[in-house]
């Protein structure tokens, strides 16, 4: 790609960006929430057409004016949000599209073709299951095997391991490193250095649109990248000695719980017991984090301490007003038709000093946009800009901003970092610390082991539906917690 | 004595017989707007279509049986300028709604009032059609089958249409589940985004559902008035065409269901007529004229739970949206 | 197209900027010269709006200047009764019982005016008449030849709506057909609505099941679907206030005729003399203006008895021996 | 579909700026095009084009009185216009305007029949209240039957549209048909129960309180905690709720908004304009509220200019046809052209890329 150049009204997504690829290289593609990393990428798959600059493929000028030339030129794409028809099986995603016949393939001769492909690339998928019954990592699968199937050669992954369990990274990274060797070009668009640092070949760092520099991985670390991407010194959570300061906390644990769980059980929407007599106290002024691979029961509870989900049997108890991290911004935090004002506003609208006497106090709703914006640097053009043109990361903020400012004494953090980048993640562990040490009760319900283990004062980990296993930070070791949140099936692994 | 009437045999085949009769212009509209909104357009310009198509049926085959005089190219020829004449309409609506994304609730309502109007210009411009008349098809008993007692006469003395459509039920389910096609169209209503990102065009796609499920409805017009009344009147769909729109909702989506709803609407209507002709004279004919739609709702308290509405319903296609 | 168009000089526009007054000025020289006519639905649906049309090409054949408008909802009446009157119209008919309380407004405003209206309920004003529409006294004579046509001897009458005007025509069609049978019984049924045609053939369907095979109908809609039910299953039908047989001239027997020109040239006459004000028409068989005559085709199907018994009985109405009851309700 | 908001006012100042405001044009140009097309069918039916505009723009704005005309036609398609803004706002697929108008004007027809000799002061109000009364229930039962038992509410409106059109016909046939009357339609209305007209013109009090509801329903949507609820509700049902929104009785006050105003049109439009209860009260008018407020891109101004010109067509079209003899049903034709453009052209407006 040279010279690649994309607008969006009021901001320049991409501005004169060379980038290149070689087959069978895995090239990272990094930068800040908003650097134009997704846009670049769509361009190349065909989503949008660029406003400059041209597109070569194997010495060739192509012109990729919709995702079905990107398809024939041997492009693939797994996006951030996936592109999977939920009521379909996987067979039928995998070959919608590619099949001109008139009448479908009988769904057993296709199931056996899928598996037979999934099989050869290592890919652990059932052909006959419904999307919706997946696991996100499961889905994923899906979308690659889904480009694979149509002969990709160039396959473009955008954070795709931002929704995926340890385990399942491990699993993913294997598969991109075998394809690799196979010939196949990987561009593989992360905020996590250290997958980065783990399987690319080479680097390239794009900040505020434009192409900062292009890197073999040898002559970098994660800290230079860092600096690349954000532009200054940045200081990293990631490993725990780091953050001696906060270990000493000691919880009020004199005081009653904040937040109480007891004996909850909920139905999920496949009708089945998600939760499962689960119990758990959260102390003002203590962090607990809830580990577990995803799909155990974390999207029930947090809808059902929200109370989104009702409860089946069981109660929970809450002391104070609740904040709310969601785990999916687009479904429960923010509107994104809706200004970043009046997003920043939604949950207090109907109190002062936002209203008065029934009418909304416009001039100070948009000025306490304004500092919000400037307090969680919030990138935006202006705090009336629709949330939906934002980027992910940005998004993220601005649920933050809201459910951080508002006196809480309950915060419920779901995913917190998920799709942000190192800078933002380090304002994210920064907020959720102080507000601990202000005295609120932190559920902290994440599937990154890394970042559970950096902040919590207590660890539970969840599984299917149930509290496995509660250990204190001190005593927190990866071991073991890796062995009880995926404890039972290793153990009917090793049955078998 | 009136009870005694009502539980007749020969009620009862009259009954089921009118029911067929009058669910028939209705279950092709269903059919048709099944087909447009499992690709995720909602057209409730159904009632405009439905009156386009059963005029230009009729002036068609009235034409070709003043001109020719074969009545039954007349019919066919009829029926197939009302699938046509719905397509029209239906891709109107597509390049309003689809390619210009216009709301598709106001480009809907719009296309009611553009059927009307034009309908009813065409008809006053000629005057010759007012008292016009065309033969249509007779019914045809199916050997054999309409000799049965009583489910023969209700099922097998039919005009060919009412096979055709039953037929045409099943044709539904099949082209929607059954082929490549349908696969892809559902897709396109439940998540255009993935269909795009196959290398589909889901403009495409659409336009061809919102164009098909039209000329269906079309041809319902057109059997209302070719087939069945071999006349034409002003606003001779008379709300068919909004009757149609809820009865989808009553399918979930299903051409089956589709069929069990339009039989369900045309047996309460043909009761209500009957009811009054035995000469219910303490209840007052309003209450009567009711029934159909009371029914409706109340039957749709027993079709409640989880909704089938394809995902994408209603909401237009902006590539690269979140 | 059937619409009557006239010439206008620019200068009858209501729209020129001294309309009111040249208005008035037109309203006291020719005002019978000038007839306006509004209806609610199409000047072509072969009933009751067509009749009314044609009779105005008549008029307008005479000599007179005359505009239609057509498809006037009640919401609107009041602008084009009022359009008009300021036009210069000196006659204004409103052509359906829905105009009524728009019709004595405007025509308070308008005292140079004068109006008529379908109520068919004696309510006028100095310078609005009522015009009835007595069809039940066709329909007494309809009886006549049902009674004998039918097979059954059950006569099915249907309505758009159960309203006086209609609802007399089945029971004066069933004090008819007494005459000639005294075993004839009436089924009547209503559809809710003027033109809905495949619901009112439904509901003749259904009367037919019960045995109905002779029909009268009130409403275009209602007698269309009665005529469209008796092709299929047998019987004949009455035409509604115009000639509707050549939509089955195999079953329309008998064509329930309003003749509306001798009514609109009485009003002219009238308004000439000065005897307008306060006048409720109710001009019905004995004046020709509601009459029954065999459908075209079926001129030489009826009995010379028939005949001479929709002579007699006519004359009878007519000469006030006879008179026929109206049973509103 | 892009949301107006007052915290949200778009990009004007953007580098696109000038391209975007020659865009701004497009629904004027659809406008323009379908008038044009319909000089053809008007030349076609055999009129001079030229002449029929001209006739038709002088029979709605020509002058004081045309202007009223077009005013008061506009009414009924402005009220209920601003009460489905509100429910579009929020989502709530309410098409039974016609139904809850039907409801309505039965509704304040009961009290303007049962209290004849009330002072109309008092009398008018207290009609306008069952009016309102009358379209918050008949929408209120589709809104229990969707938020209780899930049944679609499209469905429900619609077939509490031709439940309630019944019902009024029995209403005005059966037990409030006048006493000594033949017709199938109640007494009169007292001249208190009559809406007064304002100082010698036609303009009734109807006619100003919709043009002050214009006011409020653009406050209560953009500047009351509640507006902005219900837009949240109509924006992400899911997000709403978890910003602790009651999503139900938003639903259902939105709906009953929408609601009530389409049963005050009704009770407007009875006691001005056809003066007693019957079975055709309406010239369609629940639809063309509908239509006014999706054209009017559910903006309360949006909807003015909306009903203005809806009605502007319907009054001109009626002047066609009194002046020059065209038939009505052309002006339909080119009335619903000139819409299908016009939201052609919005559609263009809208769009991000040409
Ligand atoms: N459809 C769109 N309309 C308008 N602006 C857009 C659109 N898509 C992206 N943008 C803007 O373009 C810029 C780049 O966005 P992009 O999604 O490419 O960022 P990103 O690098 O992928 O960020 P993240 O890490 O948060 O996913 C952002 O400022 C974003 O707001
Ligand atoms: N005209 C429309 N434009 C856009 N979306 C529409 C329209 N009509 C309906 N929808 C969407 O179609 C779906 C079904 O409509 P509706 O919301 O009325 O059904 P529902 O009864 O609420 O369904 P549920 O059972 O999920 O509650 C919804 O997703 C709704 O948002
Ligand atoms: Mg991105
Ligand atoms: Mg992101």
């Amino acid at each position: 790609m040279r010279g690649i150049t994309k607008r969006f009204p009021g901001v320049i997504a991409n501005r004169a960006i060379d980038f290149e690829v070689k087959p069978g290289e895995i090239h990272a593609l990094l930068g800040e929430n908003g650097a134009g990393k997704t846009t670049l990428m769509n361009l190349l798959c065909g989503l949008y057409e660029p406003d400059a600059g041209e597109i070569w493929l194997k010495e060739q000028r192509v012109w990729l004016r919709s995702p079905r030339d990107a398809i024939a030129a041997g492009i693939g794409m797994v996006h951030q949000h996936f592109k999977l028809v939920e009521p379909f099986t996987v067979a039928e995603n995998i070959v919608l599209g590619s099949n001109r016949t008139l009448l479908r393939e009988a769904p057993k001769r296709l199931n056996l073709r899928l598996q037979r492909l999934a099989d050869q690339y290592g890919l652990n998928i059932d052909p006959s299951a419904q999307i919706w019954q997946l696991s996100v990592g499961e889905q994923q699968r899906v979308e690659i095997l889904k480009a694979l199937y149509r002969q990709a050669n160039i396959l473009i992954l955008d954070e795709p391991t931002a929704v995926l369990t340890p385990q399942e990274a491990q699993e993913l990274m294997a598969t991109l490193r075998m394809l690799a060797s196979q010939g196949t070009a990987i561009v593989f668009i992360s905020h996590k250095l250290n997958e980065v640092m783990a399987i690319c070949d080479r680097v390239t760092v794009l900040r505020d649109g434009q192409a900062v520099g292009t890197i073999a991985i040898q002559d970098c670390t994660e800290r230079s990248l860092a600096k690349m991407m954000v532009g200054r010194e940045v200081s990293l959570f990631r490993n725990r000695e780091d953050e001696a300061q906060t270990t000493n906390h000691k919880p009020q644990s004199a005081s009653p719980p904040a937040l109480a769980i007891k004996n909850l059980w909920v139905i999920s929407d496949r009708k089945l017991p998600a939760l499962r007599g689960l119990n758990l106290v959260i102390q003002p002024g203590e962090i607990v984090g809830l580990a577990g691979v995803d799909g155990n029961g974390q999207r029930e509870l947090e809808e059902a301490i929200v109370g989104l989900r009702a409860i089946d049997r069981g109660e929970i108890l809450l002391t104070g007003k609740l904040a709310h991290i969601p785990s999916d911004r687009y479904s429960m935090g923010i509107l994104t038709e809706f200004s970043v004002a009046e997003n920043l506003v939604l949950k207090d609208v109907q109190h002062p000093p936002f209203q008065w006497k029934g009418l909304l106090r416009i001039n100070y709703i948009l000025k306490h946009a304004t500092d919000l914006v400037q307090q969680y640097l919030i990138r935006t053009p202006s705090v009336k800009t629709q949330v939906g043109k934002l980027s992910g990361g940005n998004a993220q903020k601005v649920v933050f901003a809201r459910e951080l400012n508002r006196d809480h004494q309950v915060l419920l953090a779901a995913q917190p970092t998920r799709g942000l980048d190192i800078g933002a993640t380090e304002f994210v562990y920064a907020q959720l610390l102080a507000r601990r040490d202000a005295g609120a009760a932190i559920l902290l319900i994440s599937t990154e082991l890394d970042e559970i283990l950096s902040l919590s004062d207590r660890i539970a980990v969840l599984y299917e539906g149930e509290i496995v296993g509660e250990v204190d930070r001190a005593s927190a070791d990866i071991h073991h917690l890796g062995l009880l949140m995926a404890g039972k099936r290793e153990r009917a692994r090793d049955e078998e | 004595m009136m009870w005694a009437q009502v539980l007749t045999w020969s009620f009862g085949v009259a009954l089921f017989t009118a029911g067929i009769r009058l669910a028939v212009p209705v279950l092709l509209a269903v059919l048709g707007e099944i087909i447009t909104e499992r690709s995720g357009v909602m057209n409730l310009g159904l009632e405009g279509v439905m009156l386009v198509g059963s005029l230009a049926g009729f002036i068609t085959a009235h034409s070709i049986e003043q001109s020719t005089g074969m009545i039954s190219v007349a019919a066919w020829g009829g029926l197939a300028a009302g699938l046509l004449a719905g397509a029209v309409m239906g891709w109107i609506m597509a390049v309003l709604t689809v390619t210009l994304r216009s709301d598709q609730v106001v480009t809907g309502v719009t296309l009611v009032l553009l059927g009307q109007g034009l309908t009813s210009y065409v008809f006053r411009q000629n005057a010759g059609l007012a008292g016009a008349r065309v033969k249509g098809l007779d019914s045809w008993a199916i050997p054999g089958f309409s000799d049965i007692p009583i489910v023969g006469d209700i099922l097998f003395n039919h005009n060919v249409m009412v096979y055709l459509t039953a037929v045409l039920v099943f044709l539904c389910w099949f082209f929607l589940f059954r082929t490549n096609w349908g696969l892809e169209l559902r897709a396109v209503g439940e998540n255009p985004a993935a269909v795009d990102t196959s290398g589909l065009r889901v403009d495409h796609i659409r336009y061809r559902a919102v164009m098909l499920g039209s000329a269906l409805a079309g041809l319902g017009g057109a059997v209302l008035t070719v087939v069945q009344l071999n006349i034409f009147t002003e606003n001779i769909t008379a709300g068919r065409g909004w009757i149609a729109i809820a009865l989808v909702f009553f399918s979930r989506w299903q051409p089956g269901g589709a069929m069990i709803g339009a039989l369900l609407f045309g047996i309460a209507d043909a009761l209500q007529y009957r009811i009054q002709a035995l000469g219910f004279k303490n209840i007052p004919y309003e209450f009567l004229l009711m029934l159909p739609y009371v029914l409706t709702l109340v039957a749709l308290l027993w079709r409640t739970g989880r909704s089938a509405a394809p995902a994408a319903l209603g909401i237009p296609y902006v590539k690269g949206e979140r | 197209s059937s619409t009557p168009t006239t010439s206008h000089s620019p200068s009858d526009s209501p729209m020129s900027a001294d309309s009111s007054s040249r208005a008035t000025s037109n309203a006291t020289k020719g005002k019978a010269a000038k007839f306006a006519l509004i209806i609610n639905g199409s000047p072509t649906d072969k009933s009751w709006n067509q009749q009314a049309v044609k009779a105005t090409q008549a008029l307008k054949a005479k000599g007179m200047d005359v505009a239609v408008s057509e498809s006037v909802s009640p919401a609107d009446a009041e602008r084009v009764l009022r359009q008009y009157a300021e036009a210069g119209y000196g006659t204004i008919v409103a052509h359906s019982f829905n105009y009524g309380d728009a019709v004595f407004k405007v025509a308070k405003e308008f005292p140079n005016v004068n109006f008529a209206w379908a109520g068919g309920i004696n309510k006028t004003a100095a310078n609005v008449a009522d015009y009835d529409q007595p069809f039940y006294q066709g329909a007494y004579l309809v009886g006549l030849i049902g009674a004998k046509l039918s097979k059954t001897g059950k006569l099915g009458a249907l309505y758009g709506f159960d309203i006086p005007v209609c609802h007399s025509m089945g029971e004066a069609m069933l004090a008819g057909a007494k005459t000639v049978r005294p075993d004839a019984t009436l089924t009547s049924a209503a559809v809710g609505n003027w033109d809905d045609v495949a619901k009112a053939k439904e509901a003749a369907l259904s009367q037919a099941e019960t045995g109905v095979d002779f029909w009268i109908g009130c409403g275009q809609g209602p007698t269309i679907g009665q005529i469209e039910a008796a092709k299929t299953k047998g019987g004949y039908a009455t035409s509604y206030v115009g000639d509707m047989s050549s939509l089955g001239p195999q079953v329309v027997a008998l064509n329930l005729l309003w003749k509306i020109e001798p009514l609109f040239s009485k009003m002219i006459e009238d308004i000439q003399a000065k005897k307008f004000a306060n006048r409720y028409y109710k001009l019905g068989v004995a004046d020709g203006v509601i009459d029954v005559e065999a459908a075209p085709g079926f001129k030489n199907k009826l009995t010379r008895e028939q005949a001479d018994a929709l002579k007699t009985t006519r004359a009878k109405i007519a000469s006030g021996e006879l008179t026929v009851p109206f049973v509103p309700k | 579909m892009r949301e107006e908001s007052v915290l949200n006012l778009g990009s004007a100042l953007t580098h696109a700026g000038v391209l975007k405001r020659l865009k701004s044009l497009a629904p004027l140009l659809g406008g323009l095009l379908a008038l044009l097309l319909g000089a053809v069918l008007l030349q076609l039916s055999g009129a001079n084009p030229l002449q029929a505009y001209g006739v038709m723009l002088a029979g709605a704005f020509g002058g004081g009185r045309q202007l009223t005309e077009t005013l008061l036609r506009a009414t009924p398609l402005l009220i209920i216009g601003l009460g489905m803004t509100i429910a579009f706002r929020c989502r709530v697929w309410n098409i039974g305007a016609e139904g809850q108008y039907y409801i309505g004007a039965l509704c304040g027809s009961v009290v303007a029949l049962a209290l004849p000799d009330l002072g109309p002061g008092l009398l008018i109000p207290l009609m306008f209240m069952a009016g309102i009364l009358g379209g918050v229930i008949w929408s209120g039962i589709a809104g229990l039957l969707h938020l209780q038992r899930g049944v679609n509410l499209i469905i429900c409106t619609l077939m509490l549209n031709y439940i309630g059109i019944l019902l009024v016909q029995y209403a005005a046939r059966v037990p409030l048909q006048q006493p000594d009357g033949f017709l199938p339609e109640s007494a009169q209305f007292s001249a208190n129960a009559q809406i007064p007209t304002l100082l010698g013109t036609r303009l009734h009090w109807g006619v100003l309180l919709a043009f002050g509801l214009v006011g409020v329903v653009y406050i209560l949507l953009w500047q009351t905690p509640l507006g902005l609820q219900l837009r949240a509700v109509g924006s992400r049902l899911s997000v709403a709720r978890c910003a602790g929104i009651n999503t139900s009785r938003s639903i259902l006050i939105a709906l009953m908004i929408s609601g009530g105003l389409a049963g005050l049109a009704g009770i407007i439009e009875v006691s001005y304009t056809y003066t007693r209860l019957k079975g055709d009260i309406s010239d369609n008018f629940g639809f063309g509220g509908i239509l006014v407020a999706l054209l009017g891109q559910r903006q309360p101004v949006g909807v003015v200019v909306a009903a203005l010109l809806f009605s502007a067509l319907m009054v001109g079209a009626q002047s066609l046809n009194v002046v020059l003899q065209i038939p009505a049903s052309v002006a339909q034709v080119i009335q619903a052209i000139v819409v299908l453009f016009v939201l052609a052209g919005q559609a263009i407006a809208q769009r991000e890329s040409l």
